[in-house]
């Protein structure tokens, strides 16, 4: 028991480390883009600690559960990712349908928790987020089920000791228009340009967050470091092979990271509905050509 | 149309205007103010399309506020400064804004800051200022520096730096 | 549990509510407010609040002599301040009748146009911002930065100038500098090909902006918008070239024009117009005369201007920008009114156009059409 | 461009500058490297102020300009006193400053400019109770110009650039062909436009006023005149001046020598406008204009020895305050040095007569012709009236006293100037002059002298030839510059550093030449006139007139005895004491016997001894 | 009021700590309340750069560690200005742009625009100049670190304690109810 406990606490704060590390060193990659130095890229950290430094304030008892429940959301589901060789339950393995499942959590607690803030930009933000959720989740789903069937396994363990074997045998070769069906929908969880417009500051005022101070701003901090990592995680392990070095592991997840960095550099955002549409258009079709030619 | 012709044809439906011409692209007309929402329709049939701004001259001496509509026409490249005078004590005139509507923001704003009436436009709410008691501010027997001083305070200098 | 219940049940109490655009808000330009109600994501209703910037010019000038004016003024448009200094001066000429040299002429058109361009990257960063384009604001922000360099050495300060007088300029040009002038622009010319590969072929901002607040000609006349706005609805009105004031009617130069008048007619309409500028600062750089830069003016403390009053209007990066002057012949103006170039465009129209769009264009049309809160609440 | 063209592969572009190195400026670490040879900010960046205190004059120019009213003139303690400044400089408030530049460039005497420096931040103090926290914290921000700025210089403003008028308003004159033919007045006064457009240049520092023997309120008149209100500005005038018509033509003008303007361009024409407004306005309407206020009588009487100036000054200011005055003039006419010193074409009768027409308007009662001592005997005044005011004047020429000077042919410049007067005014046929003609002298009347005998050789003989000798070098010499050149322009030779050694004379004693010597310096080591000559360098000058133009004497020989034991004398002149009174009861004394010869200071002088009378009289 | 935690601040060695990352982490309100604003672009983006500092904009002031009156202040706009502050959490601090704030500025005859911004709220650190430039606004910035670290920049705390006097000035000019000029007959 004692033992599962360490574990988890490592996967936890390895997940909130390493995605203050990646915020740091995101921020430091996308200021070369825009032509300037930005601040060291352990910025995070001093801005996390600052944060819990400062007085919050909470409008009710259930803003206070809803931002915990969702940091808890995420971290919980950091339990069935496989970190590199690493895996807190070594029976479970993470199995991918519980992941989305758990996912949704996080940003259901969010939800409440802003929401009982009574702030009308919150609320429009966190109904923002939600339906962009209901987009990209579309395409994941597809590519999800691709790689089940594929694999004859839904979990992650399964499928990345099926890509052994060099690059050639990854997924994101073998299917590459699943592959970039799950990089966009990537961008919508992580929530970068184009599609940002949950938080949207020139729109609503940074939505969700609107309300959030001090700790809770600095939960929802941590919640989107281990998001980063998780979720970039999981496409590693999906397409990229995964690792059983940890360093490989989380080189490959910056990477991808900052390659959503980079493209949320350069564009826009869509407005939510556009964005909605788009997913539904674009990745989806592109999962399922896949799925097409899968099955055929 | 020349500047010329356009001055006939106001000298010709409104005799008793005076004309002042500025430069070739710029003229005023002087008119009564039971005249004005005539003049200016004319003035808006005529091809002067934008109404530019509305001000008020506040001629304490003469006890009378100067009312300055300015029209520009795209089509003639002419700028017309109507102008007309009303009493200072009771200065009340027919609103406009049914010609423009942009007349609307800009009476309110001659309203607030002249405190003119402006029969026909009922949204008077105050836009610019906050909470204002005083009289209009842009009055001429209004101190701006002595209000300034006697809410908001100032430094005195120390007399030896 | 209740919590979340209300929240399901938000829906109906928040189906039609009002929604406080700014003050403080990151998508609003300058300190200003809309008061918007709201049903679901459309407006409904619009109710502009302004006055959080009101600084009581009109009333501040009668109360200085007409030279100290000159330090007041810039500050009504900050974005592009030059103008302000120009109108005022132009006004107390016309009203003494002063002959301005040619090469004060040349230069204030150089510092006209540079001004210009200024607010033109401002605009482009503006757009970059209110999409969430950051890289666009980073980009012209800091571009911008190096006419102000060029500023500073001209004028000897960054923003406020004030180095256009009654009369002429306040300097001549130092040594370099048109050298200098020369290599920025060309470096500007560089960059617009690249912020064409950044925003406007940007498939996503073309997309933003496509049929944002389209505004038609008849409207445009009517509400007084004016500048690039309402030559992005095809009318070919240009207030340098009709009423030429500056060097402008000794430079040769294309009005550009659009037709579609919406967002992105605007935007392209701003990209092109950037583009003539560059051109305008080019040709006058080479036509640049030699001469004396300011006629012989009073002492600024004993400056009188004679009876009379002028309307003045000058050719912004956000429409016209006019001021309307009376002098009774005294040292100080008797009166001075403000025509803010985005005055009829941020309270009047947008009470039309923007009922019917979605929340998150409000921000994105306040950038295309360039409304400038500070010259309407002076 | 088609705009329409979407293209993905355009904003990727932009991920080329990955690879580029950033544009930022790490400012505390480095400067921006803009402009040629300067880091940081631009070479005329408009920082914080900086004040040369010792170039400074405290004109307040910088106070009027600024638009946010954050300059303040103070008296700073530790700037030393020096003549034609005051000791105020500007302190800034940089709560209130806007960084124009406004005040560097309306600055009088370039002190004021701006330096590169702009970083000034300050942290409100913890220990401030926030009751007062505003004045506690302003000692932070209202400052002294910092002096070691100067070595970071900024904007600063030569005179090219400055917004003063620099240029004085040119003056018409008479060509010199036109007005070395006749005794008309040579100079033609401003017209209107050219007077407002010459008053326009006024900063209004009042440095002038300091500078004035009588303190006329001259940026007050010079205001009126700007703002075309001529009888305010007689009214501002006349507070201090009675005889402005003469002042407005033959002053001095010690406070054109301290105008501020003057320290970078021409000074203002103070002169010039002052007889503008006196002449604009006709002698009938200065009753209307300046007798607002009825005089209140005082029941006594004052008699007024002497109508010059200082005593046309003094009967003025005592007839306003109520007193009874009778002047004695020994003359035909009232006026004195300016009615027989002063050529016409300096000072015509008629603008003279209307300043005494005024005063005599006033109820002064003028007895001419009656010579103190000769007519009516000086006891009996002293007896008769409540108070006497001496103002009798340097009315004796002074001469050379070298070998030779008594002889025919040598005359008095005082007696040829009245004789010169009188020919002007048609009262006599003929001045007697020769047709080589040379004056002794360097001051002003030594160039009165000088160019009156130009006039009349003109007018008889039809060509010029007078020479001037004078003591003092060009750059010394006591007269206007403006004489020197006039002078020049009408055919004087000027000879210059030269001291008259003696008179040759011919075999019939007439005159036929001054043999002269060099003077190697005027002045002894405490500025006294002591001049020292170089008997070796000599030269012979020839001339048929000599005209000793060195100075003028006071004649005390009218006053009695009893009352001359009382007063004390030093070098020719009355010494008053701290009273203003002479020591002799009931004598008062005022005019170039007390203060020298000058029209400005007798005036001044007129003024002084009508307070002091007042003063005891109405004890 | 919105002000609800009113606890004693921790002791000072605690408070030390924290005080080094709060100056490295200043979270600015992206709030333009003046003119100032305008110089305020340059020094985010690119070419001067206060994200090295670990400075941002931030959306909201609940979200903000730093206030900054960026210029002059409307009456309108200082209504604002005090909610806004009052909505930002401990701790927090203020800088005042330009000359406008400490005395006026160039508006100091204006009918409009306050004159001392030390009266309606605590102010930690003036910056002048009209308006100050970037190196400037960066050099203030720095000096505001140093003296947070100090722990010497604790204008909230001085609100907290004088919050009657604070209020009382601001209804004074928010709140009026008759003219300030009295009508001359």
């Amino acid at each position: 028991m004692v033992n599962i406990m360490l574990r988890f606490l490592f996967a936890a704060f390895t997940s909130i480390i390493m995605g203050l590390l990646f915020m740091g060193i995101g921020r430091k990659f996308i200021a070369r883009i825009r032509r300037h130095y930005a601040g060291p890229f352990y910025q995070s950290f001093i801005d996390v600690i600052k944060l819990f430094s400062k007085k919050s304030i909470s409008h009710n008892w259930i803003m206070d559960f809803g931002v915990m429940m969702g940091f808890a959301g995420i971290i919980a589901t950091i339990i069935f990712m496989p970190i590199g060789p690493f895996n807190v339950f070594s029976q479970m393995q993470g199995n991918i349908i519980i992941i989305i499942y758990f996912m949704t959590i996080g940003y259901l607690g969010m939800a409440m928790g802003v929401a009982a803030s009574g702030n009308p930009n919150a609320t429009i933000g966190i109904a923002r987020a939600l339906t962009l959720m209901l987009g990209y989740e579309i395409p994941f789903v597809l590519t999800v089920i691709l790689l089940v069937f594929a694999n004859n396994s839904s979990l992650l363990q399964v499928m990345v000791v099926n890509q052994q074997g060099g690059f050639m045998e990854w997924n994101a070769i073998r299917y590459p228009f699943a592959f970039l069906a799950a990089l966009i929908a990537l961008q919508g969880m992580l929530g970068e340009q184009p599609f940002d417009a949950m938080i949207a500051p020139s729109e609503i005022a940074s939505g969700p967050m609107v309300e959030l101070s001090g700790k809770f701003l600095g939960f929802g901090f941590l919640q989107h470091a281990a998001q980063i990592f998780l979720e970039t995680g999981i496409i590693v392990n999906m397409f990229l092979g995964g690792s059983q070095n940890f360093f490989i592991f989380f080189a490959k997840q910056l990477a991808l990271y900052l390659l959503t960095v980079a493209v949320s550099g350069i564009f826009p955002r869509y407005r939510f509905e556009d964005a909605v549409k788009f997913f539904w258009m674009a990745p989806t079709a592109l999962a399922a050509i896949q799925l097409i030619i899968f099955i055929i | 149309m020349e500047q010329r012709e356009i001055i006939l044809k106001i000298k010709e439906n409104f005799s008793k205007s005076e004309v002042k011409v500025f430069d070739e692209k710029q003229f005023s007309v002087f008119a009564d103010k039971d005249d004005i929402v005539r003049i200016l329709s004319f003035m808006q049939m005529i091809g002067f399309q934008q109404l530019a701004i509305i001000s008020a001259v506040d001629w304490i001496d003469e006890k009378k506020f100067e009312l300055v509509y300015n029209l520009f026409s795209y089509t003639h490249i002419q700028q017309v400064l109507v102008k007309t005078k009303i009493e200072r004590d009771n200065p009340k005139i027919q609103s406009v804004m049914n010609l423009w509507e942009v007349a609307q923001m800009y009476e309110r704003d001659v309203h607030e800051f002249f405190g003119i009436e402006f029969s026909g436009n009922d949204d008077m709410r105050p836009l610019i200022l906050h909470n204002w008691k005083d009289k209009p501010p842009m009055r001429k027997d209004f101190d701006s520096l002595k209000y300034s001083n006697e809410i908001y305070g100032t430094f005195k200098k120390s007399e030896e730096v | 549990m209740s919590e979340i219940l209300t929240f399901m049940g938000m829906e109906d109490q928040y189906k039609k509510y009002e929604l406080f655009f700014g003050p403080n808000h990151p998508g609003m330009h300058g300190n200003f407010s809309y008061i918007i109600t709201v049903e679901g994501h459309t407006i409904k209703k619009i109710d502009p609040d302004a006055g959080l910037l009101h600084r009581g010019f009109e009333k501040l000038v009668e109360q200085r002599l007409w030279m100290q004016n000159i330090s007041l003024i810039p500050r009504i448009c900050v974005p592009e301040p030059d103008i302000n200094e120009a109108i005022y001066s132009i006004a107390v000429e016309k009203l003494m009748g002063v002959e301005v040299p040619e090469r004060a002429q040349y230069i204030r058109t150089i510092i006209l146009e540079m001004a210009r361009i200024g607010a033109f990257l401002f605009g482009f960063g503006g757009i970059g911002g209110a999409t969430g384009l950051y890289t666009a604001s980073y980009w012209t922000f800091a571009d911008r930065d190096y006419l102000l360099d060029l500023f500073e050495w001209l004028t000897g300060a960054r923003i406020y100038h004030m180095f256009i007088l009654p009369g002429g300029v306040r300097r001549d040009i130092p040594n370099g500098w048109l050298e200098k002038l020369s290599e920025t622009v060309d470096y500007l010319q560089k960059r617009l090909y690249e912020y064409d590969r950044l925003i406007y072929n940007n498939p996503l901002i073309v997309k933003r902006l496509e049929n944002l607040g389209p505004v038609t000609q008849e409207d445009a006349m009517k509400y007084g918008i004016t500048g690039p706005n309402i030559r992005a609805t095809g009318i070919k009105y240009d207030t340098r070239k009709a009423v030429p004031y500056a060097a402008y009617d000794k430079i040769d130069f294309e009005v550009p024009v659009q037709t579609a008048g919406d967002g992105l007619a605007r935007a392209v309409q701003k990209r092109e117009e950037f583009q003539v500028s560059l051109d305008i600062i080019k040709k006058a750089i080479q036509q640049m005369p030699e001469g004396s830069v300011r006629a012989k003016m009073p002492n600024p403390l004993k400056f009188r201007v004679p009876k009379g009053d002028v309307y003045v209007k000058l050719e912004t990066a956000h429409g016209e920008h006019a001021y309307y002057i009376v002098s009774n012949g005294s040292d100080k103006p008797y009166r001075m009114a403000v025509r803010g170039g985005s005055f009829t465009a941020g309270l009047v129209y947008a009470q039309k156009a923007l009922v019917g769009m979605r929340i998150e264009d409000v921000a994105l049309w306040m950038a295309t059409m360039d409304i400038c809160p500070p010259d309407f609440d002076r | 461009m088609n705009y329409k063209k979407k293209s993905l592969l355009g904003p990727l572009s932009s991920l080329k500058y990955l690879f580029h190195d950033p544009i930022t400026v790490r400012y505390p670490k480095e400067q921006k490297k803009t402009y040629p040879e300067h880091e940081g900010c631009s070479p005329q960046y408009r920082g914080q102020h900086t004040n040369d205190l010792e170039k400074c004059v405290g004109c307040g120019s910088c106070m009027d300009i600024c638009p946010t009213g954050a300059i303040e003139m103070v008296e700073f303690n530790d700037v030393k006193d020096k003549p034609g400044a005051t000791r105020k400089r500007p302190v800034i408030d940089y709560g209130r400053c806007c960084f124009c530049g406004f005040c560097v460039d309306v600055c009088t005497s370039s002190s004021l400019s701006m330096s590169r420096e702009y970083i000034h931040t300050f942290i409100t103090p913890l220990n401030a109770d926030s009751r007062d926290a505003g004045d506690l914290i302003s000692n932070d921000f209202v400052r002294r110009p910092d002096l070691s700025l100067t070595e970071n210089p900024g904007w600063n403003t030569p005179d090219e650039w400055s917004w003063l008028s620099l240029d004085r308003m040119v003056m018409g004159v008479m060509e010199p062909k036109e007005r070395k033919t006749s005794f008309v007045e040579m100079v033609r006064g401003y017209s209107k436009e050219e007077a407002v457009r010459e008053a326009q240049r006024c900063v209004a520092c009042g440095l002038c006023k300091e500078a004035c023997p009588i303190h006329m309120d001259i940026p007050e008149y010079i205001d009126a005149i700007w703002k075309d209100d001529i009888e305010e500005s007689v009214k501002q005038i006349y507070k201090t001046n009675p005889l402005p018509e003469v002042c407005g033509r033959v002053c001095t003008h010690k406070c054109e020598t301290a105008c501020s303007i003057g320290l970078r361009g021409d000074p203002l024409a103070i002169r010039w406008l002052k007889r503008y407004a006196v002449d604009s306005l006709p002698l009938e309407k200065y009753k209307s204009v300046l007798l607002n206020n009825a005089i209140k009588p005082v029941n006594k009487r004052v008699a007024v020895i002497g109508g010059g100036p200082a005593g046309l000054s003094a009967a003025f200011f005592l007839s306003l305050m109520g007193y009874k005055i009778t002047i004695f003039e020994a003359d035909e006419k009232v006026g004195g040095i300016m009615r027989y010193g002063i050529p016409a074409y300096r000072l015509p009768d008629s603008a003279l007569d209307k300043d005494i027409d005024f005063i005599k308007s006033l109820g002064v009662e003028i007895k001419t012709n009656t010579r103190v001592g000769k007519e009516i005997e000086f006891n009996k005044i002293k007896s008769e009236y409540d108070a006497v005011i001496l103002s009798t004047g340097f009315n004796l020429g002074r001469s050379t006293r070298i070998p030779g000077s008594q002889s025919k042919g040598v005359v008095q410049a005082l007696d040829f100037l009245s004789d010169t007067r009188d020919f002007a005014a048609k009262k006599i046929k003929e001045v007697e002059i020769t047709e080589k003609i040379l004056v002794i002298g360097g001051g002003n009347v030594a160039f009165d002298c000088s160019r009156s005998a130009a006039r009349l050789q003109m007018m008889k003989f039809g060509k010029v030839n007078v020479t001037q000798i004078c003591l003092e070098t060009l750059d010394i010499i006591p007269a206007d510059k403006a004489e020197v050149d006039e002078s020049a322009e009408e055919g004087v030779v000027l000879i210059c550093g030269r001291g008259p050694k003696q008179v040759m004379i011919d075999e019939n004693g007439k005159v036929k030449g001054l043999d002269h010597m060099k003077c190697n310096s005027v002045f002894d080591e405490n500025m006294n006139f002591n001049p020292k000559f170089n008997e070796e360098d000599k030269a012979i000058c020839e001339a048929t007139m000599i005209i000793e133009a060195i100075g003028q004497a006071p004649d005390y020989s009218y006053i009695s005895d009893d009352v001359k034991s009382k007063m004390k004398f030093e070098r020719g002149k009355i010494v008053l004491d701290k009273n203003n009174e002479t020591g002799a009861e009931k004598i008062y004394a005022a005019g170039d016997i007390v203060k020298g010869p000058d029209i400005v200071n007798a005036i001044a002088d007129g003024l002084r001894s009508a307070i002091a009378l007042d003063k005891k009289l109405n004890k | 009021m919105l002000l609800t935690s009113t606890n004693e601040i921790k002791d000072n060695g605690m408070e030390r700590i924290l005080n080094f990352f709060r100056k490295k982490s200043l979270w600015m309100l992206h709030y333009c309340t003046g003119c100032g604003a305008v110089e305020l672009p340059p020094t985010m983006t690119s070419r001067w750069d206060m994200e090295r500092f670990g400075m941002g904009p931030m959306a909201t002031p609940r979200q903000a560690d730093l206030l900054l009156i960026t210029g002059y202040l409307s009456v309108k706009s200082l209504k604002r200005v005090i909610y806004t502050y009052e909505q930002m959490q401990e701790p927090k601090w203020v800088i005042a742009f330009g000359s406008c704030p400490i005395n006026g500025g160039i508006y100091y005859d204006s009918y409009s625009v306050i004159n001392r911004l030390a009266l309606y709220m605590p102010v930690d650190l003036s910056i002048e100049g009209c308006m100050p430039r970037p190196e400037a606004i960066i050099d203030g910035f720095t000096k505001l670190m140093k003296a947070i670290e100090k722990g010497e920049a604790v204008g909230y705390k001085k609100y907290r304690e004088n919050y009657e006097w604070y209020k009382a000035n601001q209804r004074n000019v928010l709140e009026r109810t008759s003219a300030v000029l009295k009508e001359e007959a």
